[in-house]
């Protein structure tokens, strides 16, 4: 469970709650526009130590098949789980 | 079992915010919610985390969430934990994430108030040392030396003059049921505190350095590391107080160098051997007094 | 019902303790502060099950009962003067959030000078704050006011919060006789506090949250609109208030003799009382005089007034507050509603009771003489001979 | 309308008497009205204070104090002066806790501190002189005021207070009598 993309964007009078009470975890845009530079996960190197799952800020590492994947849509590209993977499992690449 | 990466609840309660890359305030929120998980009612004042987190239609607390007053953060925690309880509903936790200035000095009142009426709920101070949701401001937990944009550094004064407001002591002064210090850079601890607290009744006050990279000069995938480098060169430490009594956690074998520390962050940039040293001279004798007061 | 002796205070707390609102939070303060004594003794003796919070500040009062509100339960709280301003912030926070929880307010005089006497700039510097604001002239009005407060700011049309407001000492303090409902009346009328606008674990909600420039006005309109329902659901509270207890108010406005009337004070609070009394007396002598009591300011009663009035030769609106620089602000909105209504006839201010200070009935007598001469002024009264004519 | 006057020292309980006295008509058996409250501000121990009881058979709308009274009593005669007799309307009287007398037909007085000394053990008058006064207004009866009693006081307190009344109001009687 995590809040996720709708498609419903709220943008009129009628659409608005009548109260400051919305559906919690409601997301309407991406972040992937914010990157730079981009983590490539080399599932070779990768052991599952989830360091990289747990100290990510926004969340985006999710655990796959022992090892973790990267939610792009929402990632910043910090680059904190490059600097505190141990394996060198994680390369930081321009993004195009 | 005891929590770590691999036992902590995979669901994710803190998503698609607009914090900066690298934000560690918003480390310690994602975290400290996936430890106390979907029966938490996260309560935030104005400040960075709420700001990057209700923006409607862009709702990102897949738990129950408010935003509070600045000052309030405490109080409103308050009337959630009471009025749930009137309502003859249990099993939750009331959970409180401010900042710096939100705790230290807009919101230490209410607090106070809270924590003197035990009122049982979780605070978690982010303490990134500075006011950085308006632009990075001194508030009282900005530490000695640092460059801030009421405090700048120039030739006359260098940075922030006064050291930082102690408020884990403060906090264990009331007699609090239990009160810890933290740092994302030790996110283990952390977990385990969250944890511990998260089962102990009455109020419970968790204080997180969590780093700033755009407060405090650092590239955005240094703020783990610099905010373990500050444990490790003891300018911050990991303790607990409960039961009346100090303990402290985790004591470096032999501090890591303190400007080395300090050069890596551009708020301390401009700061002379002579203020170094002065900040190892306060580090040293806050050590002499956790050696001498703490349980270790 | 069982007939008390009861200061305005204690009327309001027994019809708070009718309401069984399930959190209190409590900050004393004169003379506001026999309500929160009373409730914690109510709270005691097992009379009112409430969470009764002794909270550090008024700022922590309004903003505990609005994370009490914040998960459906029903909230009250208490202040006045000082402690009203100190919770501004919440004020607008609490209206905004549309937490219908009700507070009252005593009434008293702000700093500087200090002076811990009853009038009315402090509520009324709060007009603007999004709450409900209604005035009671005596303690079973306070007291049927403070029941069917929470019906009104409760009902889903309108949630709002809602102020009552009693001037300090004059009527929080003094005693008088007042019908006292049963618990089985008080239930009968007023329903149990449903909401979605509430923190909720079956279906997480986030609240309180930002809108940014896109979306704003439509939230703040949104509100706009909740107070003005609430003129049909005050209507509705009172209609089911007089099946069931067999008092029937007047919606926004009470007149008094103001059907055939030359000259018409308008005023509010406690001092309509007294105007009553000297409307009756001038009217024994053939004066053609009435009163029109503003029971509520916010919503404010725009066609009441225009109503009231439009076949009045003149009136004049007696207030305890001053907006500085220019003149009462309760008369400057009762401008407003002749004007749109298209009345025009002299309408006069009477500033008065700053800081406690006695009206007696003289004074009102006098203000309905000067009506006669149709003039139109703004005038502090019983100031004394050395004020400069404005 | 019938005013009276209260005066008293802060911890007297003048206020009380002001409000039993209110109580005791409101509730009384017909259309009754009353209004009690004290003059306004922070209370303070030893200082003078004033209370103020109106009585009406319809509703009261005038909250003003009472500046010229039908009943000025004093609980206290060292709150007394001559300046009490500019208080009172014409036809007024003044009803004063003192053992000295005094010679003028608009004062009735009554050692009150006596029957507080036996009955009470305590020197406190406000219930005797709403005792007194119950034996020189008409509109109320020692019964209304013992109801008050019984209904405002705390419990332990209600019958020496009942007591000390209905022996103020005997010996009030007695003085009005002669």
């Amino acid at each position: 469970m995590k809040p996720y993309l709708r498609e419903k964007v709220p943008s009129t009078l009628k659409d608005i709650p009548d109260s400051t009470a919305y559906e919690a975890g409601y997301l309407v845009t991406k972040n992937a526009g914010w990157r730079n530079v981009c983590p490539v996960i080399d599932s070779e190197k990768c052991v599952g130590c989830l360091q990289c799952y747990l100290h990510c800020p926004d969340g985006v590492i999710y655990k796959k098949d022992g090892k973790v994947d990267i939610d792009y849509d929402f990632c910043k590209g910090c680059g904190i789980c490059k600097k505190i993977c141990k394996f060198g499992a994680i390369e930081m690449e321009v993004e195009k | 079992m005891s929590i770590n990466a691999r036992t902590l609840n995979e669901d994710e309660f803190f998503y698609g915010h607009k914090a900066c890359a690298g934000c560690g305030g918003s480390l310690a929120v994602r975290i400290a919610l996936k430890v106390l998980g979907e029966r938490s009612v996260a309560v935030l004042p104005a400040g960075c985390m709420s700001a990057v987190g209700f923006n409607f239609p862009q709702l990102c607390f897949g738990n129950n969430a408010i935003i509070s007053t600045f000052a309030g953060t405490a109080s409103m925690l308050t009337g959630i934990e009471a009025g749930l309880r009137a309502q003859g509903i249990d099993n939750f936790q009331a959970v409180g994430f401010a900042g710096d200035g939100g705790t230290a000095d807009i919101g230490i009142q209410s607090l106070s108030g809270a924590i003197d009426r035990n009122d049982d709920i979780l605070y978690i101070c982010y303490d990134n040392e500075a006011y950085m949701n308006t632009g990075i401001q001194k508030s009282s937990l900005t530490p000695f030396g640092a460059k801030t944009t009421t405090t700048p550094a120039g030739k006359n004064i260098r940075g922030n003059l006064r050291p930082k407001k102690n408020m884990f002591e403060i906090v264990a002064a009331h007699g609090i049921p239990y009160a810890a210090t933290a740092s994302i850079g030790y996110l283990d601890d952390f977990m385990k505190k969250v944890e511990k607290a998260s089962k102990i009744k009455g109020t419970k006050y968790i204080h997180i350095i969590a780093p700033c990279p755009t407060g405090w000069g650092t590239a955005t995938d240094e703020t783990v590391s610099i905010a373990k480098e500050g444990v490790d060169c003891g300018l911050w430490y990991l303790a607990e107080y409960e039961n009346g009594e100090f303990k402290l956690n985790h004591k470096p074998k032999e501090f890591t160098d303190v400007a080395e520390y300090l050069k890596k962050q551009s708020r301390f940039r401009h700061l002379n051997d002579d203020d170094v040293e002065t900040i190892i001279q306060s580090r040293d004798s806050k050590w002499d007094f956790i050696n001498k007061n703490f349980n270790i | 019902m069982a007939k008390q002796f009861l200061s305005g205070n204690e009327a309001f707390a027994y019809g708070i303790r009718l309401a069984k609102p399930q959190v209190i939070s409590a900050y004393p303060i004169t003379p506001q502060t026999i309500v929160v004594e009373k409730l914690s003794e109510m709270v005691e003796d097992g009379s009112l099950n409430a969470e009764f919070i002794h909270v550090e500040s008024e700022h922590s009062a309004l903003s505990c009962a609005m994370g009490a509100s914040s998960v459906g339960a029903r909230a009250f709280t208490a202040t006045s003067s000082q402690g009203l301003l100190y919770m501004a912030e919440c004020l607008l926070y609490t209206s905004g959030g549309r937490f219908p929880i009700v507070m009252m307010n005593a009434c008293r005089s702000t700093a500087l000078p200090w002076n811990i006497y009853g009038d009315q700039r402090d509520s009324i510097s709060q007009l603007d704050s999004g709450w409900i604001q209604a005035y009671a002239e005596n303690a079973q009005e306070a007291l049927d006011m403070a029941l069917m407060s929470y019906y009104i700011a409760e009902h889903k049309d309108v949630a709002t919060p809602f102020m009552a407001n009693l001037d300090g000492f004059v009527l929080t303090h003094t005693y008088e006789v007042v019908d006292v409902p049963t618990n089985e009346q008080a239930d009968a009328f007023l329903p149990k506090y449903e909401t979605d606008n509430k923190l909720d674990f079956d279906a997480p909600k986030n609240l309180a949250f930002t809108a940014g420039p896109a979306l704003n006005t439509e939230f703040k309109y949104k509100e706009h609109i909740g107070m003005l329902n609430a003129k049909k659901v005050i209507d509705e509270a009172e209609q089911k208030f007089a099946e069931i207890f067999g008092r029937q108010y007047t919606g926004l406005v009470e007149e008094y003799r103001t059907e055939d009337a030359d000259y018409i004070l308008i005023t509010l609070g406690s001092i309509a009382g007294l105007v009553k009394e000297t409307v009756d007396k001038l009217r024994d002598q053939g004066k053609k005089v009435g009163l029109l009591k503003l029971r509520y300011i916010r919503p404010f009663p725009n066609e009441e007034i225009a109503n009231a009035v439009k076949n009045a030769r003149a009136v004049a609106v007696l207030e305890k507050d001053i907006s500085f620089g220019n003149e009462g602000t309760v008369y400057t909105n009762v401008n407003s509603a002749l004007h749109k209504a298209n009345i025009s006839i002299p309408a006069s201010n009477y500033i008065g009771g700053l800081g406690g200070r006695d009206i007696p009935a003289d004074e009102i007598e006098t203000i309905f003489e000067e009506l006669e001469k149709e003039q139109t002024k703004v005038q502090f009264i019983g100031i004394g001979g050395d004020a400069d004519e404005h | 309308m019938t005013e009276i006057l209260w005066h008293g020292r802060g911890g007297q309980g003048a206020f009380t008497a002001a409000k039993l006295l209110g109580a005791a008509y409101a509730l009384k058996e017909g259309e009754n009205y009353a209004l009690a409250f004290p003059s306004f501000g922070p209370e303070r121990r030893g200082a003078p204070i004033r209370a103020f009881t109106k009585l009406e058979n319809k509703p009261i709308g005038n909250r003003s104090e009472v500046t010229k009274a039908d009943y000025s009593i004093f609980l206290d005669d060292t709150l007394f002066s001559d300046e009490a007799f500019e208080e009172i309307k014409d036809g007024g009287k003044i009803l004063l806790n003192t053992k000295s007398s005094i010679d003028d037909e608009r004062v009735i007085t009554i050692d009150g501190d006596a029957i507080a000394t036996e009955i009470l053990k305590l020197p406190i008058t406000n219930t005797i002189m709403l005792g007194a006064f119950a034996a020189v207004f008409e509109g109320i009866s020692l019964e209304n005021i013992a109801e008050s009693i019984r209904q405002y006081m705390p419990a332990k307190l209600r019958e020496k207070n009942i007591a000390a009344a209905e022996a103020a109001a005997d010996s009030v009687a007695e003085e009005v009598g002669e």
